[in-house]
């Protein structure tokens, strides 16, 4: 169990003993994109407690300090700066957005601390960065590529893409889709946006059905909160085909939302999060999770959070310091550590995980295992 | 049937009304007279509980009524044709004068009082199904009068009904008010037009600066030297 | 017959130096507080600051429009967002134009100015698009304006997002230079404070505040009603530009999120509750906002009082700073200031010393 | 004698050396002797001029068929019903609406449709049925704002405080406070507008239209709400007005006291159609008019 | 698919979002037309209503009965409301009330965060709300028919009540003018109470069908539509309940058509040319497509 908190200025403390080693979670717990950073938060603060439970790190308990960026520009700033400034952290971790992971890198980056996103996927975080900059899940050009290879292989050539142009993930993933289906000779016979926030997708649908002849799948490129209703009104309007997507759909949402609708609809993901047909570690993460909170995994960042906070410690134990340069260095030679949501290879040059993608199916209302692969080519970032 | 009791009425730190008392009696016709921002609308404003009074009391048929919302007036019989007209602008002419009657149950009687309204106003009749908003300034005035006594009020309280119209119709108000007042309606009346509402009244009090400085018979109050030199013009 | 001439001059009139005196003098305080705070604050309290400046640009030009003119625009932070990005793509270095953004056409991709000029052309850029959409929509009314303004920021927003040769889309626009340092916000907080101020007192000004109180009669005196919104749009939308510049180079990653509702809301938070109109209400306002709201964050992380502790409770902070401004707004309706000035002009008079000097004899 | 002091009018060079304020006027006697200095500028140059002018709202004719030739020096009257087209006529002299049919010609030029500003910078200018101030500016501003109309400012020039622009500022405030010391309302200069009693705000817009230096004023029923005594004061300050100011005076009234001694020429519209034009004396005793707008009392 | 199938089915889709638009801009609309409010926070009643049905859903209550119950409670959240933080500022500039508004929406999304958590819950509909109905290639989900088809008689009750009972017609009375409304002896309070749980019960109406259709509901699920209803209101003549209406589906129509009409990656354009379009539509019609010009405008 978890020491009290104690106050820290202000940031909220999961434990403090006498000495201990800090470390920044800096999450938009409030505002737009809490939905995702919550979970992310959570799965971190699960991690957290094992960690101090197992005696923390060379008999140091493991401090967590965590602080709220409001989905706020200016605010995610302002925590970065308070955390390593004020709270004198020895490393970052949060933030599943590239707007807040470019807005608080940089200042990590000068100040030397390591700075691990729990849930930006962009791929060309850690060059627009630094070498203080890393991810946990794997870029977003390698599962599209994973989705474009798969799809291609075993539903055919020609694709109907749709997709959110006003957040980034939602772009990055159509645009690495399209390259590597056309490259592999696909072909988009219809493409179609939404805007942010759009909840009626009934003329994108009935655009989509007035083609002549239907697509052999539909990829569909939306952020978790969209993903139930866009598959439920697809399938409202009898689009029977396959759906195809990112890990964006890795949330209890697409079935609890879409039911039997959701048969039929593939992803990709960093592993297959099923309490009952998922590895152990995702057993024994999805029943602590829930014994914690009281609910399932909301998303993947839930997973994601959970690893990046393992990571950074274990990164801080293998480097017997709490220099930023030395716990970068032990990040970029960590090699099969085994994450709940897959596991994670980083070197010099990539701090972007070399991780294998799940391909889940959905059948009777269950997520299963379609495939683990590699994918052949991955687009440049 | 009305008295103000000692009334002060402010507006934030401004004292409009610096203890006003005057009475009312069933039956009478009584003007208040005063010149510009003496405080007369606030006065009548206060009565109908529009504004509500910091000291002092209003008592309606030795009823206090100055804690009560306006709504609650025009059930006691208390209807006040307002300042500044207040005409519904998107209404039509009839839909005003049917607003003035909202409360009252018994339609044959409302709608032989928007007949006397009309035969009273004959260029309202006119104007039937046009909105308020588009009539004259003194199409206007006339409708407000009208609207106000769409409720049969014992108690009618009028600020300055003459204001902007024609010298004709000016003469047709005070008649009617005249012929209200022989009918058993209770009239306080605010007015510019000083010769004339004295030569209806029955009484009259003058305010100034939020005082009472007189009141007498109103036959009394026209050969009053004050009162004709500040009022009543040369 | 001499002294209704002569009544108007012994209005007791401060003297030119005794109002500018008057005006300058919480200025240098700010100036002094900001000196203070560069020498000897946490690297946190002065970002906080340079902040505060940025708001204080943004609400004073907020004021200059919807302040004044009394049409309100809820489209400004567009404006910002045109300033942040035309600064950005101007002097972002060109071996990080080649990669960020790679479709630039060939005469923006072989371009890198210096900060101060960007700026000038990201609020002339703001400017001239303020004066475009100006000239149909100011004839509008009331509402009518502030959804015609809301319609343009949505606008924007679906431009920015689509120009992605200029602006990457939705994807993050990075590399932003680190220009801005807290002498440039306050430098154009003093000039946007000091522009809104002679406007206010100027010929312009009069018109629109005249128009803003009675259209038909404004115009029944000569004033012309859309030619002096537009003046204020137009200035209103360049220090706009000019402040959402100086964002970009402080923030230095940003998407068009950015540049939307949240931003507008907090932006028109500081301006109401400041007090409308009144530009020493909107410096109170942003101040207000932007140090409450940060203290309330660092105490929604959860703190000890004496025995008690308080859990964290995220939102929370949002929730108070909520029942605090309603609270402002129901005892002082027209907000803090209510649209007066706070002037300390009379502190420069000897009269006044003198009377408060006599009254404390008596 | 403090600083004279001038206005700049297209036509003639004014001195108002012996400028007092009109407020203070006690006379209520109108002075026969100003009647008939007007008269002599009756046959002045012709002003306005207004031919066939008509308006409808969506079918209802407020105003038809309606002429005016209108002279420098006049005091003309409008009366008619309630209703009868007055308030339209200004609204369509001073570019408010614009009419269905018809011409208006003001100083020989075509301003049948022209806005308020320009015709407002030519000369012609109004005063409205219902007070409307700039009520939360001070009453010097809201004189300010009409006084600037003559005076042109760059823009640069006003943002740097450049000493021309003080210049003419300084001047145009001058000449406001002049004006508002001729109304009786100097020492309010820094008060609120809505903070005058209602005399004062009459007087303030009045003050606010004769800043714009207009030719030709339209008052709109200025004595509504205004007890015998004070319309005798308003009866006085009009005269005084036109007298310095060079003034050509529109005045729709319904104090039939206040009309009949001050005007020269009455015009009376019914139902938007000019029923009798003539002297006061005529009109009093047309029965047309006397059945439709005077009653029997007068 | 045939171009007529096409265009029909693109039709149903627009009257069906149009529905939902048109019932939350009622609402608005009333709320406005009497206190001059802009209240954003009508969007946050459909997050408490389409909430409270979740809960008794989950517990096992009849989806009418839960649908009734949430109705009834956002009424009920509507009044609190308007006691609470709106009664207190009444008669303060428009400005202070939006503000005002806004503050009411930050407590009521976050304390929905801190109660019910940040993260989005699926809303089990009825099967009535989602079963589909094929017509030879046209789809249509029975929420798009429920939501046409009850909007309509919610409208057509509404008409009826504003129309021909006295409640209804003291609320437009009191949308005039307050102040004359009170001297009708009209008791304000209780239409704004009216009002409010009115328009509050329909976006409670709207919260259940949105819910239904997306699937699923959030803390923030009210912000967008009520920005869209926000609109839709001004669009068709802001403060009247026809123009709440009518701007409702034209903003539905217009999403769907050009969603429809706009190829490939252009339809990203689409909320470029939906807003230009309105702007345009009050360029050609300044007051709204239902509004009437208020003469006091001039
Ligand atoms: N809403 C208000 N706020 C502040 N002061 C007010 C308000 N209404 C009236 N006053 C002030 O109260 C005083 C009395 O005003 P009131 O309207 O009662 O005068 P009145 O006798 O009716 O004058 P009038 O002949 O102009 O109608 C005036 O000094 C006026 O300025
Ligand atoms: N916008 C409008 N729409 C419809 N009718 C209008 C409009 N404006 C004025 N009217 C009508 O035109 C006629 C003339 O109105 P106007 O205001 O000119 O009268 P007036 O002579 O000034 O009357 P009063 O002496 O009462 O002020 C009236 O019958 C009025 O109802
Ligand atoms: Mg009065
Ligand atoms: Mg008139």
């Amino acid at each position: 169990t978890a020491p009290a908190p104690s106050s820290t200025g202000g940031g909220e403390a999961a434990s403090a003993p006498a000495e201990t080693i800090k470390i920044g979670g800096a999450f938009n717990l409030t505002g737009e994109l809490s939905s995702l950073d919550v979970p992310a938060a959570n799965g971190a603060k699960l991690a957290l407690a094992e960690i101090n439970a197992a005696g923390g790190v060379d008999g140091k308990q493991v401090e967590l300090i965590i602080r709220d960026g409001k989905t706020d520009p200016a605010t995610v700033a302002n925590i970065t700066t308070q955390l390593i400034d004020s709270d004198k952290v020895v490393a970052m971790i949060g933030f599943t957005d590239s707007d807040s992971a470019l807005a608080a890198g940089p200042l990590c980056q000068e100040a030397g601390i390591p700075f691990i996103t729990a849930g930006a996927t962009s791929p060309k975080l850690p060059s627009q960065v630094g070498d203080m900059m890393f991810l946990t899940p794997f870029g977003d050009n390698v599962q599209a590529a994973v989705g474009a290879e798969f799809a291609y292989d075993r539903f055919g050539p020609k694709a109907y893409l749709l997709w959110d142009k006003g957040t980034e993930y939602t772009t990055l993933l159509a645009d690495y889709f399209k390259t590597r289906f056309t490259e592999l000779g696909g072909e988009i016979v219809l493409e179609d946006t939404y805007q942010s926030g759009d909840k009626d997708f009934s003329a994108q649908i009935a655009k989509a059905k007035s083609l002549g002849e239907q697509p052999d799948f539909y990829y569909i490129s939306a952020v978790p909160d969209d993903i139930g209703t866009t598959v439920k009104q697809f399938r409202e309007a009898g689009i029977t085909g396959p759906i195809v997507g990112g890990d964006g759909y890795d949330t209890p949402l697409l079935v609890e939302v879409a039911g039997d609708a959701a048969n039929n609809v593939f992803f990709t993901t960093h592993a297959l999060m099923d309490a009952d047909n998922g590895s152990e570690a995702v057993k024994s993460f999805i029943e602590a999770y829930r014994t914690e909170y009281g609910h399932d995994p909301e998303n993947a960042f839930a997973a994601l959070g959970y690893d990046t906070m393992k990571l950074i410690v274990d990164a801080i134990q293998r480097a017997g310091s709490t220099d930023g340069a030395a716990i970068a260095k032990a990040i970029e030679e960590t090699q099969g550590f085994p994450g709940v949501a897959g596991e994670l290879n980083y070197s010099a040059s990539e701090h972007v995980p070399r991780k294998g993608v799940t391909m889940i199916e959905v059948k009777d209302g269950k997520f299963t295992l379609a495939a683990e692969m590699v994918p052949e080519k991955v687009p440049a970032p | 049937m009305l008295r103000l009791e000692n009334v002060e009425v402010f507006y934030g730190n401004i004292r409009a009304l610096k203890g006003v008392s005057f009475s009312v009696r069933e039956g009478e016709l009584v003007t208040l007279i005063g010149s510009n921002g003496a405080g007369k609308s606030t006065t009548l404003n206060t009565i109908v509980g529009l504004l509500h009074p910091r000291q002092g009391a209003i008592l309606y048929e030795d009823e206090p009524i100055h804690r009560l919302s306006p709504f609650q007036m025009i059930q006691r019989g208390i209807s006040l044709c307002p300042e500044g007209r207040r005409i519904f602008g998107n209404l039509t002419v009839d839909d005003n004068l049917r607003m003035g009657a909202i409360q009252r149950r018994d339609p044959e009687g409302v709608r032989q009082d928007r007949e006397w309204v009309y035969a009273l106003f004959p260029v309202l009749a006119e104007r039937l199904h046009q909105l308020g908003g588009t009539l004259s300034g003194g199409e206007q005035q006339m409708l407000a009068i009208g609207r106000s006594l769409m409720s049969r009020p014992r108690l009618l309280l009028m600020d300055e009904p003459s204001l902007g119209l024609a010298p004709v119709l000016v003469q047709t108000i005070f008649q009617t008010l005249q012929q209200l007042k022989a009918q058993g309606t209770t009239i306080l009346l605010v007015e510019q037009n000083a010769h004339q509402a004295l030569e209806i009244a029955d009484r009259g009090y003058i305010l100034e600066t939020g005082r009472i400085i007189l009141g007498d018979a109103a036959a009394t109050l026209r050969t009053n030297k004050l009162v004709v030199q500040s009022y009543l013009g040369g | 017959m001499d002294d209704s001439l002569s009544r108007p001059v012994s209005v007791a009139q401060p003297t030119t130096w005794q109002r500018y005196a008057g005006v300058a003098t919480p200025l240098l305080l700010l100036l002094l507080v900001t000196l203070y705070i560069q020498g000897a604050s946490s690297a946190y309290i002065q970002r906080v600051w340079i902040i505060l400046g940025l708001d204080i640009i943004l609400v004073a030009s907020l004021n200059l429009f919807n302040g004044f003119t009394g049409v309100f625009s809820l489209g400004h932070v567009g404006f910002m967002a045109i300033g942040a990005y035309v600064s950005a793509i101007l002097t972002l270095p060109l071996e990080k134009k080649a990669i960020n953004l790679p479709d630039l056409p060939a005469w923006l991709a072989h371009i890198q100015l210096g900060f101060f000029p960007a700026i000038l052309i990201g609020g002339l850029a703001a400017t001239l698009v303020a004066l475009a959409i100006g000239r149909p929509v100011l004839r509008l009314s009331g509402h009518y304006v502030a959804v015609a303004t809301l319609a343009f920021l949505v606008i924007v927003r679906v431009i920015l997002i689509n120009a992605t040769p200029y602006t990457r889309g939705s994807r993050t626009f990075s590399g932003t230079p680190a220009y801005t340092t807290v002498w440039w916000v306050y430098g154009w907080a003093l000039v946007t404070i000091y522009v809104a101020w002679r406007v206010l007192r100027s010929p312009y000004g009069r018109a629109m505040l005249a128009q803003r109180e009675d259209r038909a009669a404004a115009r029944s005196v000569g004033v012309r009603v859309l030619r002096s919104r537009m003046w204020a749009f137009g200035i209103s939308a360049f220090l706009t530009g000019v402040a959402g510049a100086l964002w970009g180079h402080y923030i230095l990653s940003f998407s068009p999120n950015a540049f939307y509702f949240a931003e507008t809301f907090s932006i028109i938070t500081m301006l109401v509750v400041g007090g409308m109109g009144s530009i020493s209400g909107s410096v109170i306002g942003a101040i207000l906002v932007v140090l409450l709201s940060e203290v309330l964050r660092n105490l929604e992380g959860g703190f000890s009082l004496g025995v008690v502790q308080i859990p964290p409770l995220y939102g929370m902070s949002q929730i108070l700073m909520a029942i605090l401004f309603i609270g402002i707004l129901i005892f002082r309706r027209e907000g803090l200031l209510g649209g007066r000035e706070i002037d300390l002009t009379k502190l420069f008079v000897v009269d006044y010393w003198r009377s408060v000097f006599r009254r404390k004899e008596v | 004698m403090s600083s004279c002091f001038a206005y700049v009018r297209p036509t003639q060079w004014l001195r108002l050396d012996d400028a007092r304020s009109f407020a203070d006027s006690d006379s209520r006697q109108t002075d026969q002797s100003e009647r008939t200095d007007a008269a002599r500028l009756d046959n002045g140059q012709i002003l306005l001029q207004v031919r066939n002018l008509s308006k409808s709202f969506r079918g209802l004719l407020a105003l038809q068929g309606y002429d005016l030739t209108l002279r420098a020096g006049e005091i003309l009257g409008i009366i008619g019903p309630n209703g009868a087209g007055k308030t339209t006529l200004f609204h369509l002299l001073t570019g408010f609406l614009t009419p269905t049919t018809g011409t208006i010609h003001f100083r020989g030029e075509d301003v049948t449709s022209a806005p308020p500003p320009v015709i407002a910078e030519m000369g012609l200018t109004r005063t409205f049925q219902n007070i409307r101030l700039f009520d939360s500016l001070s009453v010097l501003d809201n004189v300010m704002v009409a006084q600037q109309l003559h005076t042109s400012y760059a823009f640069w020039e006003t943002i740097i405080g450049w000493p021309t622009f003080l210049r003419k500022e300084r001047s145009v405030r001058q000449e406001a406070l002049d004006l508002l010391a001729l109304m009786g309302l100097a020492d309010q200069a820094r008060r609120r507008a809505d903070e005058l009693p209602y005399g004062g705000q009459r007087r303030l817009e009045i003050a606010r239209a004769l800043a714009t230096r207009p030719a030709v004023l339209l008052l709109d029923e200025p004595a509504a709400g205004m007890n015998p005594h004070e319309s005798d004061q308003l009866h006085q300050l009009i005269l005084d007005l036109r007298r310095e100011f060079a003034l050509t005076i529109v005045l729709v009234e319904h104090d039939m006291r206040l009309v009949m001694n001050l005007c020269e020429r009455l015009q009376v519209l019914n139902y938007g159609e000019i029923i009798a034009e003539g002297l006061p004396e005529d009109i009093r005793r047309h029965p047309r008019v006397v059945e439709s707008y005077l009653g029997a009392a007068h | 698919m045939s171009f007529f199938e096409y265009g029909v089915q693109q039709l149903i889709n627009a009257l069906s979002i149009g529905s939902l638009y048109a019932l939350m801009a009622i609402g608005l609309a009333m709320v406005f037309g009497i206190l001059r409010l802009i209240n954003f926070a009508h969007g946050d009643l459909m997050m408490v209503a389409s909430y409270t049905a979740l809960f008794l859903l989950i517990d096992g209550f009849p989806f009418l009965g839960a649908a009734i119950v949430a109705v009834v409670v956002a009424a009920i959240a509507g009044l609190a409301m308007e006691r609470v933080a709106y009664r207190p500022i009444r008669g303060a500039p428009d400005v202070a009330m939006l503000l005002t508004s806004f503050a009411v929406t930050i407590v009521l999304e976050n304390v929905a965060v801190l109660t019910v958590g940040a993260r989005s819950r699926a809303f089990p509909a009825p099967p009535f709300l989602s079963t589909v109905f094929t017509l030879g290639n046209l789809t249509v989900s029975s929420v798009n028919v429920v939501a046409i088809v009850t909007t309509a008689i919610l409208l057509v009750l509404l008409t009826f009540f504003v129309r021909r009972t006295d409640t209804g017609i003291s609320m437009r009375a009191a949308a005039e003018d307050l102040v004359a409304a009170q001297l009708m002896g009209i008791n304000i309070n209780r239409v704004i109470a009216y009002a409010f749980a009115i328009g509050s019960g329909l976006a409670g109406v709207a919260g259940l069908l949105w819910a239904a259709k997306v699937g699923k509901v959030d803390p923030f699920m009210g912000f967008s539509p009520v920005l869209k209803a926000f609109i839709a209101a001004v669009i068709g003549g802001f403060g009247t309940i026809p123009g709440a209406v009518v701007g409702g589906y034209v903003l539905g129509f217009l999403e769907i058509f050009l969603q429809g009409i706009l190829p490939g990656q252009s339809s990203a354009y689409r909320d470029a040319f939906v807003f230009g379009i309105l702007i345009l539509v009050l360029l050609i019609r300044p007051n709204g497509i239902l509004g009437v010009q208020e003469r006091e405008e001039i």
